[in-house]
C-alpha cells in the first residue's frame, strides 16, 4: 500500500487526491497558503496548469483510473480569469464530466471544482481540507483493483444460480 | 378574473373589519378572486418569534402547509395585513436560506400530518397584487367618482416594503406603488416623508409613551402637509393611528383629528360604492369631513408648495426610475 | 491504442535531482537527504543519475553544484525541488543555460509552499515530497528544448482616457521622444480633475496646476490628440496592436476654427450640462465644456441641436467668422498601429439617488460631492458661491456625509479612498466661504497619506463638528421645534451612544467612486479582466500594479481602483516608464508556452475556433484546417484540451508532460513490485 | 502449394459482422485464397484448437483477430494465436476497444449471467444455469468462465496492428489485403509496429461534406425530434455527432446519410481516451456560463456515458463501471 | 426588579469597573448567531451606528442596537440579556435594510428576547408578559383575541390607564371592532400537536435550531 499511497495509516483511510491549479490564481493561492503557513491535509498532490481551461478531462480520468480517490480542479473566479473567460470552459467540462462519471457508477462528488483567487490562500487551504474529508467519507476508490478476482465472479454467479434453482 | 389564496389574518375579523369588507367590495369589480385558506391560524404577529424559534415558525408554516394543500389554480398567497404578510414571507424565505430550519419546521408539521416545501408558494401583499397583477389601468377604468381635491397621505408602515426579501417593491423607504394607486383614484397624493415609518407597533401595549410619540410624529407630519386623510394598508397601523389618536392627543395636549382609513375603502369610494358598505363610520376619528370634499368643486386653498422647490435656481437631478424590471411603475413615478 | 499505462520506452535521459533545504524552511519538516537518496535509488530506472540536497539551492554555490553536474555527469534533464517556481524558476533556468543545457529542460517542483510550510507530520511530509519529486522526474522526461518567442515592438503608444493619469502618461512618453495617440471620449481632455476647484490637502487650485499640462499635451509634437473619439476595436498583440478609433463628427472644421466661441454665444439652445457641470449648470447645443478646454474646438451635440431636430436655425453657421461650422461632417474611422496601450479610463461617481433615505433627487438641498465641486468652483454655475438649490440662499448650517454608497454591501462594499479627504476639504471650504456651522458624519476617519492628517487637524481647529456614525436618514419631516423648513440628519452619535437629530440647511453627500458603466465591455475589448467590483485587474496587486495579465496593455489611475490625484499621477508616470522600458528593448521575449495544430490530424471541425479570446485561431476554408498564430496565442491551452481529434498540442504543458506527472505523483513509476508491496 | 504463407481469422466476443465484412470484399477474397493458405477460420472452415496448438510458433503470417476478451476461452485463444502468429491484427472495434459487448462493463458480470439465464424473456422455469465443469458419462466437460470485465485484445496480448471499425469498411479491408500482398511480393513496406491500418489519420469531419462554422450549442436535440439541415454540420444543429472525435476512414457514412456519427472507428491517432475528447469538445462549445443554464443544456444528453463510450468503454481509461470492479455492486 | 438582581448587577458593575472580568464569554456571539433564523452575520458589524440612527424608538432604549452588539461581542451576557433594547424594538426593519453589513438585526432582537426569557434576565416584565399572554391565547384558540388581550394586559400593567382608555375600548366595541368572545380554529388539536413537537425539538436542539 505505502508506495501507491504514502499516507495510509491503519486506523483511518487516507485518500490520495490529485489537485489541478491554474498558474495565475489558484496556484498562487496555494503559494500564499504556504507563505502564510496555513496547514491543510497532506493528501493532495498538486499539478500546475496555465489555466483551468487547459484541464483535459483525460487528466481527471487518468488520475482516477490510476489510483487517485478524488480530483480537485481549481481556477480563477468567474470574471477574473487571466485568459478572460477560459474558466467558464472549465466549468462546463466539469459539469459534463461529472455527469459522465455518474454514468460509470462513480460518485460525482469525487470530482470538485473550486474557485480561488491569488489572494485566497486561506480559502484554498480550507477547500482542500473539506474536500479531503468528503473523500475520506466516500472511502477508497481503488479503480480496477477487482481485476484480479476473476474467477470468484463466476463461482458466485453459479452458486447464485443454484440457489435460485433450489 | 385572477385567482389567489387569501390569508386574512386575525385583525381582519375584528379591528380591521372595514379593511375586510371594503376588500370584498372592490375585489369583484377589478377581477380579483380570493379563496380563503381553510382553518388558517394566527401568524403569531411580532410576539411569538420573541418567545422561541421553532414553534414560532411552525405556527406560521401551518398556514403555508394548508395553503399548498389547497393550492390548485394559484400558488400565490395574498395577505392584506403587513405583519401576516411579513411572517409568511419570512418563514418561507428563511426556511430556504437555512435548510435546517425548514427541516425542523417540517418535523413539527409532521406531528399534525402536514408538510410544506419552502419556496413552493408565492407570498405577496394585497397592494403588490393590485398594482402589478391587476394593473393601474384596470383600477382607473373602474373609477366613477374620482377623489379629486382629496389630499391623501399614503402610509404603508414598515413591514410591507421591508425587508422585502423578494425585491417586489420600488423602494425600501419611499416606494411609489401606493401613491400611484391613489393617483389612479384621482386623489391628490402628498409626498409623505414618513410613509414607511413606524406606527408604534405593539408598543401601544408594552410602552404606551413610546407608541404615542411615534403616532404623534406621523399624524403631525400628515397634518403639516395638510392631508385630509391617511390611507393605510395595515390593520395594526390603522388601529394605532386611529384608535390611539385620542389618547395620544390627551398625552401631548394636542388636537389632531386625522382620519385614517384603508386604501381599499378609498378604492370603493372612487368606484362609486356606498360608504357604509365600505366600513366607513367604524373609524374612531371620523372621516366625514374628508368625505364631504369628494366631488365638490369648491376650490381648495392652494396647498403650501413643498419646501425648497422653485422654478428658477439650480436644476434638480432627475428622480431614479423604480428598481427592478417592474417597468409598469416607470410611467407613474411621482410627479 | 487504448491502455494508458504499461509498456514504456526505455529511458535514455540522464536526470539530476536537487533538493533544497531552504535553511530549515524545508529541512525542518521534510527529510531532504532521504528524499534525494530516494530519488537516486528508487527512480534510477527512470533516468535519475544523481540526487543531491543542499542548504540553499538558489545560492550561487547551489547553482554551481547543478552546473558542475550538468557538465561532468552529462545531465540532460534537471529537477529542482525547492520553493515555488514563481520565485526561482528563472534562477535555475539561467543556471542550466550557463552550463549549456537548454533552460526549458529544467523542472522545478515546490516542496516548501506545498509541503513543508503546510504540513506538520515529518514522515508524511517526506513521503509527499518524494511523490512530488517523482512527479517532476516523470514530467521532465517529456520536456523539450525551447527558445523564448521574440517579437518586435512598435514604438507608438495608445493612451485611452485624457484625465490627469492619461495626460501624465502621454507626456512622459512623448517627452522621451516616442509617438503617442491620446484618445478621449469627451470634447476636451482634463477629466474629473478639470471639474474640481481646490485639491486636498494643499488646497491649490485644480485648474492652475492642470491646465498647463493640458495645453502641453495638446501642443506636444509627439502627441496626436483625438478627443470626441472612442476606441472601437483592438486587434493584434503585444508589440503590434492594430487599433480602430472612431472620431465622432464635431460638425466643426478643426482646421478653420479659431475657438473664438461666437458659435456658443449665438446658439439659442440651452441644455443642462450633466457631464462637466454635474447637472448643476447649463451649456449650449454647440459647446466647449469649459473655457480652458483642450482642444479649443467646440463640438455639436446633435441630439439637442435645433437644426438637427427641426431642420432650421444654423445660427452658429451664420455667425461663425471663419465658416468652420459644417453640418455635413461624418464620423471618421481611423486605424492606428501601436506597440503598447495604456488604459486610463477613470471612474464614474456613485449615483446617490440609490440611497433613497438620503433624499437626493427628492430633497432639493441635498447635493453630491461633484455638485459641490462645481458650486465651489469660481468658474462654476454660481461663480464659487456656496448657495442652496434656490440659487441665492447661503446656508447657515451644512452637513457633510461620508461613505455614501461606499463600504456598504447594499451598494459598493469597498472604501472609495478619497471621500474622507474630499469631505474634509468641503468642510473647510464651506467654513471659509460661508462661515456656516459644518458637521462631518463619518464611520472611520481615513487620512493616511502625506500631510493628510495634518489637514484633518486643521479642519478640527476650524471648529468643524465631527460625529462618528453612519447617517441613518436625511428627512424634511420636522418632529421637534426648530426642525421646520430644515433638513434633519438623523444619526447615532456612536461615541455618545445616543441617537441625534441635527437640522441643517444643506447636506453634501460624499459619494464614492465606481468603475465606468462600460468597464466590463472595455476590458473585453482590450483583452484584460475586471475584478468582482468591476475595476481593471493589475498583474500583481503589489509588485506589478500598472501592468495587466495581457502583455503590452497597462492601466493607470482610477480605472484600476479608487485613488487620489497624487497616486493617479504616479501611476500614469509608472505606466509610461513600463512602456518606455519595453520600447527601448526594441523586441521582447515571451514564454514559449504556445499551442499549435498538427495539420494532417486536424479535420477542420472548427470546435476550437470560438474558444480563443485572443482570436489566435483562424480557419482556412481552402485547406479545411484551423491554424494558431503563435504571436497571438497566450498559451492558456483551452484549445488543446478541447480538440476532439487531439490535433492541437501545447508546449511546456503538453498532454504527455501532465499525464506523466500524474503517474509520477501516484508513484506508478515505481513499477508493479512496488505497487504490490 | 504449401509454400503459401498461412492466414488465420478468429472471433472472440463479437457479433460476426467482421467476418461478413471480410466476405464482403467480393472477388478480392480470391486473392486471399491465391496468396494465402487459410489454416484457421472457424466461421469459414472446420478447424480444431488442437490442430492450432500443434502448429509451430510463429508459423502463421497473418491473423485477423476480432472480438473482445469476455471469457477465459477468448483469453486462451488470444494468447495461443499470439504465439502462433507473426502478425496479429486487432480487427474491428471489439478487439480494439470493446465495442458494444464492452458496454456490459458498466454492470457486474453476475448481472450479465442473470440477465442471460433468468429474465422474464428467458424461458428457464427450472432455473438451469450453465456450470463451468460438468460430469457426463463420457467424462468431465467444460464451458468457458466469464471474466469480471471484457478486455480489449491489447490489454491481454501484444498487438502488431490495429484495424478499427464496426465493422471495418470492406474497401479498407481490401486495401489492407492488397498492402500485405504487395509486401509479400516485396513491392511495399509494412507500417511501423503498433500502427493503425485501414483507416485515416484524422477524424470523420475530415471526410464529411457538410459545411461547418464556428460552433455554439444552445441545446442538444435528436435527429428524429427536429428536421436537420442536410448541408450543415450536425453538431452545430445540436445533434450530438461524435464525428469530430472519431477516426476517419468510413467516408463519413452516417453523417452523409443524415445520421450522427456514433463513433465506431474509435479515437483519433494518439488519443488516450475517446470519451474525454467528446466531453471536452462538446462542453467547450456550449453557449452558457452559469451552472443552471449549463445543466439545462446538458439535460439534452440523457446518457453521457453511453453517448461518449458506446464503442470505446473497454478501451477507455476507466475500462469499466463501478459495479464491474466491485464485488458488491454499488 | 427584585433586590437580589439589583445586588447582583451591582457586583457585576463593580467587577467591570475594576476591570476584573476581562475573560470574554466568546460563546455568546456564536450562541446568538446559532439561535437566529436565517444567517445573522452578527460578526460582520462594523459599529457604524446605522441601526441606532434609524431606530424610531432608540430614545427609550437603554442601549442602542449597535452598543448591544458591541457588548454581545465582548461577551457581557448579563448586560445584553438585561437590556430593554430588544423589547423596545418595533420591528420596523429600517435598520435591517440600511445596515451596510446586512446584519439580520431585527431577527437577532427576537433571539435575544427568547434568551432573556429563558435566562429570566429581563428587567421590565410588561413586554414578556404581553408576548406570553398573546402566545397563550394563540396556543389556546389558534387565533389572537385583541379584546381579551388588551384588557387582560392593561389590567395587569396599566390599571391606571384603563379609565382613560375606556372610551376607546367602548368605541371599538360599539363599532364592532372588538368581539368579547374569542374565536377558535377548527383543528386546534392539530395545531397543538405541531407546537408540542416544535417545543420538544427546541428543547433538545438547544435554543435555536437554525445554525
Amino acid at each position: 500500500m505505502l508506495p501507491r499511497n504514502g499516507l495510509v495509516s491503519n486506523e483511518v483511510f487516507e485518500p490520495t487526491i490529485i489537485g489541478f491549479t491554474c498558474n495565475w490564481c489558484s496556484y498562487r493561492a496555494a503559494d500564499l497558503a504556504g507563505t502564510a503557513r496555513i496547514k491543510y491535509p497532506p493528501n493532495i498532490r498538486l499539478i500546475r496548469l496555465m489555466c483551468s481551461g487547459r484541464l483535459d478531462p483525460t487528466f481527471v480520468l487518468k488520475a482516477l483510473a490510476n489510483g487517485a480517490d478524488g480530483v480537485l480542479i481549481t481556477g480563477c473566479h468567474p470574471g477574473e480569469c487571466h485568459y478572460i473567460e477560459q474558466n467558464y470552459k472549465a466549468l462546463r467540462r466539469f459539469q459534463l464530466l461529472r455527469r459522465t462519471l455518474a454514468g460509470f457508477g462513480l460518485e460525482p462528488q469525487r470530482l470538485k471544482l473550486v474557485w480561488a483567487s491569488a489572494a485566497e490562500g486561506a480559502k484554498f487551504a480550507a477547500e482542500v481540507a473539506s474536500f479531503t474529508e468528503e473523500i475520506r467519507a466516500l472511502g477508497p476508490l481503488q479503480w480496477g483493483k477487482a481485476r484480479s478476482a476473476q474467477t470468484e465472479a463466476w463461482e458466485e454467479a453459479l452458486t447464485e444460480g443454484m440457489e435460485v434453482a433450489a | 378574473m385572477k385567482h389567489y389564496l387569501l390569508y386574512p389574518g386575525c385583525s381582519m375579523e375584528a379591528s380591521a373589519r372595514a379593511y375586510y369588507d371594503s376588500l370584498m367590495q372592490v375585489a369583484e369589480p377589478i377581477g380579483l378572486e380570493l379563496e380563503e385558506i381553510k382553518d388558517w391560524n394566527c401568524c403569531g404577529a411580532t410576539e411569538y418569534l420573541g418567545i422561541s424559534l421553532t414553534p414560532a415558525y411552525a405556527l406560521i408554516s401551518r398556514n403555508l402547509a394548508l395553503a399548498s394543500q389547497q393550492a390548485n389554480g394559484s400558488r400565490t398567497v395574498v395577505a392584506p395585513c403587513s405583519a401576516c404578510y411579513l411572517n409568511l414571507a419570512k418563514a418561507d424565505y428563511y426556511m430556504r436560506e437555512q435548510p435546517r430550519l425548514g427541516k425542523m419546521v417540517n418535523e413539527a408539521l409532521a406531528a399534525g400530518g402536514l408538510a410544506y416545501q419552502p419556496g413552493s408558494l408565492d407570498v405577496r401583499h394585497l397592494l403588490d397584487v393590485i398594482v402589478y397583477d391587476i394593473g393601474l389601468e384596470t383600477v382607473k377604468s373602474k373609477v366613477v367618482r374620482p377623489l379629486s381635491n382629496l389630499r391623501v397621505a399614503p402610509y404603508l408602515g414598515c413591514m410591507v416594503p421591508r425587508p422585502d426579501f423578494e425585491k417586489r417593491w420600488s423602494d425600501h423607504e419611499h416606494p411609489v406603488e401606493l401613491d400611484q394607486l391613489l393617483k389612479a383614484l384621482g386623489a391628490e397624493v402628498i409626498d409623505f416623508p414618513l410613509k414607511t415609518h413606524c406606527c408604534g407597533g405593539h408598543m401601544t401595549q408594552i410602552s404606551p409613551d413610546t407608541a404615542f410619540e411615534l403616532i404623534r410624529r406621523l399624524v403631525s407630519s400628515a397634518d403639516h402637509y395638510q392631508a385630509d386623510i391617511m390611507a393605510t394598508l395595515c390593520p395594526m397601523c390603522q388601529l394605532n393611528l386611529d384608535a390611539y389618536q385620542g389618547e395620544m392627543n390627551r398625552h401631548f395636549g394636542t388636537h389632531y383629528r386625522m382620519p385614517v382609513v384603508f386604501f381599499t375603502q378609498l378604492m370603493g369610494l372612487a368606484f362609486g360604492l356606498k360608504p357604509q358598505d365600505l366600513g366607513f363610520g367604524s373609524e374612531l376619528v371620523s372621516a366625514k369631513a374628508a368625505l364631504t370634499k369628494i366631488g365638490l368643486q369648491v376650490p381648495q386653498a392652494p396647498a403650501a408648495p413643498p419646501k425648497g422647490r422653485k422654478e428658477q435656481g439650480l436644476p434638480m437631478p432627475k428622480p431614479l426610475p423604480p428598481r427592478g424590471s417592474r417597468a409598469l411603475a416607470e410611467g407613474e413615478v411621482q410627479k | 491504442m487504448s491502455s494508458g499505462n504499461g509498456r514504456k520506452p526505455a529511458v535514455t535521459e540522464r536526470i539530476g535531482v536537487y533538493v533544497c533545504h531552504c535553511g530549515s524552511n524545508i529541512a525542518g519538516i521534510v527529510n531532504v537527504q532521504e528524499v534525494a537518496e530516494w530519488a537516486a535509488s528508487r527512480l534510477k530506472h527512470r533516468g535519475v543519475v544523481i540526487g543531491r540536497d543542499y542548504k540553499f539551492m538558489c545560492s550561487s554555490l547551489g547553482q554551481e553544484l547543478i552546473e558542475r553536474d550538468i557538465k561532468e555527469l552529462g545531465l540532460t534533464r534537471v529537477v529542482v525541488a525547492a520553493c515555488s517556481p514563481h520565485l526561482h524558476e528563472k534562477t535555475f533556468r539561467v543556471a542550466c543555460e550557463r552550463a549549456g543545457l537548454n533552460p526549458f529542460l529544467m523542472e522545478m517542483v515546490s516542496i516548501r509552499e506545498q509541503v513543508s510550510w503546510v504540513h506538520t507530520d515529518k514522515e508524511v511530509a517526506t513521503l509527499k515530497a518524494q511523490a512530488v519529486v517523482s512527479g517532476g522526474v516523470e514530467r521532465v522526461l517529456h520536456h523539450e528544448a525551447l527558445e523564448p518567442l521574440r517579437v518586435p515592438i512598435h514604438p507608438a503608444t495608445l493612451v485611452v482616457g485624457g484625465g490627469i493619469a492619461g495626460i501624465q502618461a502621454a507626456l512622459e512618453i512623448a517627452d522621451a521622444g516616442f509617438p503617442v495617440y491620446l484618445v478621449e471620449r469627451e470634447p476636451s481632455i482634463g477629466g474629473h480633475m478639470a471639474q474640481f476647484d481646490k485639491t486636498f490637502p494643499t488646497l491649490d487650485c485644480a485648474a492652475c496646476i492642470l491646465t498647463p499640462r493640458m495645453v502641453q499635451a495638446g501642443s506636444h509634437p509627439n502627441i496626436t490628440l483625438m478627443t470626441w473619439s472612442e476606441v472601437e476595436k483592438v486587434e493584434g498583440f503585444v508589440g503590434n496592436f492594430e487599433v480602430t478609433v472612431r472620431k465622432r463628427a464635431r460638425m466643426v472644421k478643426e482646421d478653420l476654427c479659431t475657438g473664438c466661441g461666437i458659435c456658443q454665444e449665438k446658439c439659442p439652445k440651452k441644455v443642462v450640462d450633466t457631464i462637466y457641470e454635474a447637472g448643476l449648470g447649463y451649456r449650449k447645443a454647440v459647446y466647449t465644456p469649459f473655457a480652458q478646454a483642450v482642444p479649443k474646438f467646440p463640438v455639436m451635440d446633435v441630439e439637442n441641436c435645433t437644426y438637427f431636430i427641426k431642420g432650421t436655425c444654423k445660427a452658429c453657421e451664420k455667425f461663425c467668422p471663419t465658416n468652420a461650422i459644417d453640418f455635413t461632417q461624418q464620423d471618421q474611422v481611423l486605424r492606428l498601429n501601436v506597440g503598447s496601450i495604456i488604459l486610463a479610463t477613470g471612474y464614474e461617481i456613485f449615483d446617490a439617488r440609490k440611497v433613497s433615505n438620503y433624499g437626493y433627487g427628492r430633497l432639493a438641498n441635498v447635493f453630491t460631492s461633484l455638485e459641490m465641486e462645481r458650486l465651489t468652483n469660481a468658474a462654476g454655475p454660481t461663480n464659487g458661491q456656496i448657495v442652496l438649490r434656490d440659487g441665492k440662499t447661503v446656508p447657515k448650517s451644512v452637513g457633510v456625509i461620508h461613505c455614501v454608497g461606499s463600504r456598504d454591501r447594499n451598494f459598493n462594499n469597498y472604501c472609495s479612498v478619497i471621500c474622507c479627504m474630499q469631505s474634509l476639504k468641503f468642510a473647510h471650504l464651506v467654513h471659509e466661504r460661508t462661515g456656516a456651522r459644518v458637521y462631518n458624519f463619518y464611520i472611520d476617519m481615513r487620512t493616511p497619506f502625506k500631510d493628510y492628517d495634518e489637514f484633518y487637524q486643521r479642519v478640527l481647529e476650524e471648529g468643524t463638528l465631527f460625529v462618528r456614525g453612519k447617517v441613518a436618514e436625511v428627512t424634511d419631516a420636522a418632529r421637534l421645534p426648530g426642525e421646520e423648513g430644515k433638513l434633519i440628519i438623523q444619526v447615532e452619535d456612536t461615541l455618545a451612544g445616543k441617537q441625534r437629530r441635527i437640522p441643517v440647511d444643506m447636506v453634501i453627500l460624499s459619494v464614492g467612486l465606481e468603475p465606468r458603466p462600460d468597464a466590463q465591455e472595455v476590458a473585453r475589448r482590450f483583452g484584460i479582466s475586471c475584478s468582482v467590483n468591476g475595476w481593471f485587474i493589475e498583474k500583481h496587486p503589489k509588485l506589478d500594479p500598472v501592468a495587466t495579465m495581457t502583455e503590452g496593455i497597462y492601466i493607470a489611475g482610477c480605472a484600476q481602483g479608487p485613488k487620489d490625484i497624487p497616486a493617479t499621477v504616479s501611476q500614469g508616470a509608472a505606466a509610461a516608464a513600463r512602456v518606455l522600458g519595453k520600447i527601448q528593448q526594441k523586441e521582447l521575449a515571451l514564454e514559449p508556452v504556445r499551442a499549435s495544430v498538427l495539420e494532417e490530424r486536424c479535420s477542420g471541425c472548427r470546435i476550437c475556433n470560438s474558444l480563443c479570446p485572443f482570436n489566435a485561431i483562424t480557419y482556412h476554408e481552402d485547406r479545411m484546417v484551423s491554424e494558431i498564430n503563435p504571436a497571438l496565442c497566450q498559451g492558456c491551452g483551452t484549445c488543446v484540451a478541447a480538440c476532439p481529434a487531439g490535433a492541437i498540442s501545447g508546449t511546456v504543458f503538453s498532454n504527455e508532460q501532465v499525464l506523466a506527472q500524474i503517474e509520477g505523483l501516484l508513484l506508478l513509476n515505481l513499477g508493479e513490485e512496488a505497487l504490490a508491496a | 502449394m504449401t509454400t503459401k504463407p498461412k492466414f488465420a481469422m478468429y472471433w472472440a466476443a463479437s457479433c460476426g459482422g467482421c467476418e461478413i465484412a471480410v466476405l464482403n470484399i467480393h472477388e478480392k477474397i480470391l486473392d486471399v485464397d491465391a496468396n494465402f493458405e487459410v489454416v484457421f477460420w472457424p466461421v469459414a472452415m472446420d478447424a480444431k484448437y488442437h490442430d492450432l496448438e500443434a502448429m509451430e510458433d510463429g508459423s502463421i503470417l497473418l491473423t485477423l483477430f476480432n472480438g473482445g476478451i469476455r471469457n477465459d476461452e477468448n483469453e486462451r485463444m488470444a494468447k495461443l494465436l499470439r504465439r502462433k502468429s507473426k502478425i496479429l491484427v486487432a480487427f474491428g472495434s471489439c478487439a480494439n476497444e470493446g465495442c458494444i459487448p464492452g458496454l456490459a462493463n458498466l454492470r457486474d458480470s453476475r448481472d450479465i449471467v442473470r440477465t442471460a439465464f433468468n429474465t422474464v424473456s428467458t424461458d428457464n422455469v427450472s432455473h438451469v444455469y450453465p456450470m463451468h465443469s460438468y460430469d457426463v458419462p463420457e467424462g468431465e466437460i467444460h464451458i468457458p468462465k466469464i471474466l469480471p470485465i471484457l478486455q480489449t485484445l491489447d490489454q491481454v496480448v501484444e498487438v502488431d496492428y490495429h484495424m478499427p471499425g464496426c465493422p471495418p469498411e470492406s474497401d479498407q479491408i481490401a486495401g489492407v489485403i492488397d498492402l500485405v500482398i504487395q509486401v509479400l511480393q516485396g513491392k511495399a513496406e509494412l507500417p511501423p509496429k503498433g500502427a493503425v491500418i485501414g483507416a485515416g489519420n484524422s477524424t470523420v469531419c475530415d471526410e464529411c461534406a457538410r459545411t461547418r462554422n464556428v460552433k455554439s450549442i444552445e441545446s442538444f436535440t435528436r435527429i428524429w425530434s427536429a428536421a436537420t439541415d442536410p448541408a450543415l454540420c450536425l453538431l452545430e444543429q445540436g445533434v450530438p455527432c461524435n464525428g469530430p472525435a472519431t477516426r476517419s476512414g468510413c467516408k463519413a457514412r452516417c453523417p452523409s446519410a443524415g445520421a450522427q456519427c456514433i463513433g465506431c472507428y474509435g479515437p483519433a491517432e494518439g488519443v488516450l481516451d475517446y470519451g474525454a475528447r467528446l466531453v471536452s469538445s462538446f462542453a467547450s462549445v456550449i453557449n452558457a456560463s452559469d451552472p443552471e443554464t449549463i445543466d439545462r443544456i446538458l439535460d439534452g444528453l440523457p446518457d453521457p456515458a453511453g453517448q461518449f463510450y458506446r464503442f470505446n468503454l473497454a478501451g477507455s481509461l476507466l475500462r469499466a463501471g463501478r459495479p464491474a470492479w466491485e464485488r458488491e455492486p454499488a | 426588579m427584585p433586590q437580589r438582581q439589583v445586588a447582583m448587577l451591582g457586583v457585576v458593575v463593580e467587577q467591570v469597573r475594576a476591570g476584573l472580568r476581562t475573560e470574554e464569554d466568546l460563546s455568546l456571539l456564536s450562541e446568538v448567531s446559532a439561535s437566529t433564523a436565517g444567517v445573522s452575520r452578527l460578526e460582520m458589524c462594523i459599529q457604524c451606528g446605522t441601526c441606532g440612527g434609524s431606530c424610531p424608538s432608540a430614545a427609550d432604549m437603554d442601549h442602542t442596537p449597535r452598543m448591544l452588539f458591541a457588548m454581545l461581542r465582548a461577551g457581557m451576557r448579563e448586560y445584553v440579556l438585561r437590556s430593554n433594547t430588544p423589547w423596545i424594538c418595533v420591528s420596523c426593519y429600517h435598520c435591517v435594510v440600511r445596515c451596510p453589513q446586512n446584519v439580520h438585526i431585527a431577527d437577532v432582537m427576537y433571539t435575544l428576547k427568547g434568551m432573556a426569557i429563558k435566562a429570566k434576565l429581563y428587567q421590565d416584565s410588561t413586554a414578556p408578559d404581553f408576548s406570553r399572554t398573546f402566545v397563550d391565547m394563540v396556543e389556546e384558540y389558534g387565533r389572537s383575541f385583541e379584546f381579551g388581550l388588551a384588557t387582560r394586559h392593561y389590567l395587569k400593567h396599566f390599571p391606571l390607564r384603563l379609565p382613560s382608555m375606556t372610551p376607546m375600548a367602548l368605541g371599538m366595541l360599539s363599532k364592532e371592532r372588538m368581539t368579547i368572545t374569542p374565536k377558535r380554529i377548527r383543528q386546534i388539536g392539530q395545531l397543538k400537536a405541531i407546537l408540542k413537537r416544535a417545543k420538544q425539538m427546541e428543547a433538545t436542539n438547544g435554543h435555536g435550531g437554525a445554525s
